[in-house]
């Protein structure tokens, strides 16, 4: 059995799974990490939402410039290639369908492939959405990246979210620590388990039914 | 990043009969003319073009008309003092039009590129062109529902490209270019010039290279 | 009596009464030639539909530039301070309400200000609108420059216009050879006559209410 | 050319109590603080204020909110980690809050200055944002129909001005700053540095003149 997948572990296997040439936003939080994992000979082109495509890594201390952040307000660097562009636009990029791929982090997500991500539904809870929503029905592909269960042990992947939604059927792959599972038209297929066995895979997401794992490789 | 550099002839190789096609400018400004003459070699036909105007004199658009490859045309302004071959289609029935007054047919376009499911405008309301149309009075003002506008394909001019398809156009050649690329399968580009990555001016670029699929110099 | 007005005097007269820094489309036709009469001091920016603002005179001979031409496709000029835009960014500015004052050619104007400019309604014409409908709508004042009388002798300005409509209520003035008439809730006012009295321009605007002269200047 | 230079307090002074405001800015990239400052100087309250986040620390749009002078944030993301004067306004019910995703944000923004009636977007459709809208399936998807917002004022920054109003940006702070430029009654712009009329390429400018009202260099 292979070990549970570590952060660093898990933003590796995502980034070897995008493929060459690909168009991404990677949200806020642990999908960021990714980048950290993306070679150059990739040619993936990041996207940003606050308006910017080509961006690079993170800046250090010299190149820190308050004018050029990413979504999560982190002073990043551009790459050559970049361009700017306004909110409109860079919305119509996430809307109109022109992103390959959209990594985000989840509260929830159904066997359906619904998506939440950006609200507890606490009564006292300050909601705030930014991108998601508009990412989720506009990537043509959505990939979660979490934990499989929360810290109490409850899974994240339920037969119906109980949290507020973010999208309706829009996650195609969930990441996780404990597993990559594919999502398409309602049928959860195991791809790859880390530190878990099938059975109790099974036992602990009660409700959703799995299919085994897919047969046809990696990128399925 | 996955932009391919082509020739005229195998750029247009893809634009199957019956496709839609987005065709870029206004009159000959604009007009990705090298793409037009490709598209004229092969053998697509029953086309339906969308454009501002639907051919000018004996070139680009107008022959595609004059060698009846088009079936449909969606345009602002067919009439032209010299768009003969159009007249001459349109008369004889060969040719089916529908005309959008010009800030619909981009707003149209834009839509599509962007996303938008349909928008409510003032523009055409109470006009024949609302006909048949559903309309929403909105704060006090008459609106017009009108539905996006994606093709099969968009054929446009920039002036430079760089080689993660990036684009800048000049001057008033700019037109329906920036929003046609958004609205496409597939979006070809006619440019003077191919330059390496890097060469343009991030915040200078007008079209971003996502929008861009498949690139032609010509010079 | 003052004489009847050429074009070339209608032109100056409407170049007259657009305001010092005003935003300025002037619509294919007889509208351009409003362009000749505007001294750089009014500062008046001139926007061309098919994607410019700071539009400058028509180009003579070296200046002319394919891939700078007018929303009637002539070679134009730049002038210092311009910017280029793409078309859904030209309709924003005029359907959004950011012109000032448009300036259209007419084949009818009704009392109620409709505006008719775009097709005769003969079943064999080809119909062709371009940016018409949306500078009707759009323009905070929609000005019409036209002859008065059809050359058979019919009048222009009706109770209710028989072509089909490029816009409702939008007309504002009407500058023509005979006179300027200002349109206003339904009321058309004679500003100034020109080479007609206003008992013969009644009748033969015959049905048009007509109110008399306003007192209060040439800027009402 | 009806542009007005000022200074930042000459520039806000028109904002009244009770006046909507577009501000600009994601998080502090392109927020115009010193337009912000000067409004805190003046005795305008009963703000709305739409602009992506509703302030960061104890600076700028959080300290009008802390001051009391914001009736309603209409924003995509109020809750960050130094957002503690929304938090506690809220908290206390001293502030009403409009959550709007952040591409319909943008888009109704831009729908407000371009003479959109309303559109219809996928965004939002299934979830808790589209409760009380209307809904429409167009092509087999649901979508939420959005109205357009338009605002007294828009306080915005941009890198370089001249003296037509033409705008140009700096990176990633262009954000919201070309949309509420068109959206508002009144725009005021905060800029580093104007420049005499023909100092910007008229291919590079973002924002045309056309959109600028008063102009305050900040450097």
């Amino acid at each position: 059995m292979k070990p549970t997948l570590d952060r660093e572990a898990l933003a590796r296997l995502v980034a070897g799974d995008i493929p060459h040439g690909s168009y991404v936003n990677l949200g806020i939080g642990q999908p960021t990490q990714i980048s950290d994992f993306l070679s150059p000979e990739l040619q993936i082109t990041l996207h940003t939402e606050n308006g910017m495509l080509g961006m690079g890594p993170a800046a250090t201390a010299e190149e820190i410039d308050p004018d050029l952040i990413n979504a999560g307000k982190v002073a990043v660097t551009e790459l050559p290639g970049a361009a700017y562009f306004h909110q409109a636009d860079s919305f119509a990029i996430m809307r109109g369908g022109h992103l390959d791929i959209a990594v985000m982090g989840a509260l929830q997500v159904s066997a359906g492939g619904d998506l939440a991500n950006w609200h507890t539904g606490e009564p006292d809870a300050i909601p705030a959405v930014g991108g998601a929503m508009d990412l989720a029905v506009g990537a043509r592909q959505t990939w979660v990246m979490m934990t499989l269960f929360t810290r109490s042990g409850k899974p994240k992947i339920v037969p119906q979210c109980s949290y507020p939604l973010t999208g309706e059927y829009c996650v195609t792959r969930v990441y996780s620590d404990h597993a990559v599972l594919l999502i398409n038209d309602g049928v959860v297929t195991v791809r790859e388990l880390f530190g878990i066995s099938h059975a109790e895979l099974e036992s602990r997401l009660h409700g959703v039914r799995l299919s085994p794992a897919a047969r046809h490789g990696r990128n399925a | 990043m996955r932009l391919r550099l082509a020739d005229a002839d195998e750029a247009v190789a893809d634009v199957r009969s019956g496709s839609s096609v987005l065709v870029g400018g206004f009159g000959l400004a604009g007009q990705p003319v090298e793409l037009i003459d490709a598209l004229l070699r092969t053998d697509a036909d029953d086309l339906t073009i969308i454009s501002n105007n639907a051919g000018n004199g004996d070139t680009g658009l107008a022959l595609l008309i004059a060698h009846d490859r088009v079936r449909k045309v969606i345009c602002s302004f067919p009439r032209q003092v010299d768009s003969w071959h159009f007249d001459a289609a349109f008369r004889d029935g060969r040719l089916e039009l529908e005309v959008v007054p010009q800030g619909t047919l981009a707003e149209r376009i834009r839509a599509g590129g962007a996303g938008i499911g349909g928008f409510f405008t003032p523009t055409a309301y109470g006009t024949p062109l609302a006909d048949g149309k559903e309309v929403r009075v909105i704060d006090g003002r008459g609106h017009v529902f009108e539905t996006p506008i994606r093709a099969d394909a968009a054929m446009i001019k920039a002036h430079l490209g760089d080689l993660a398809g990036n684009l800048v156009y000049r001057k008033t050649t700019r037109n329906f270019g920036p929003i046609m690329a958004t609205a496409a399968e597939t979006t070809i580009v006619q440019v003077s010039k191919v330059l390496p990555v890097g060469s343009l001016d991030p915040e200078m670029v007008v079209t971003p290279g996502i929008y861009t699929d498949v690139i032609v110099e010509s010079a």
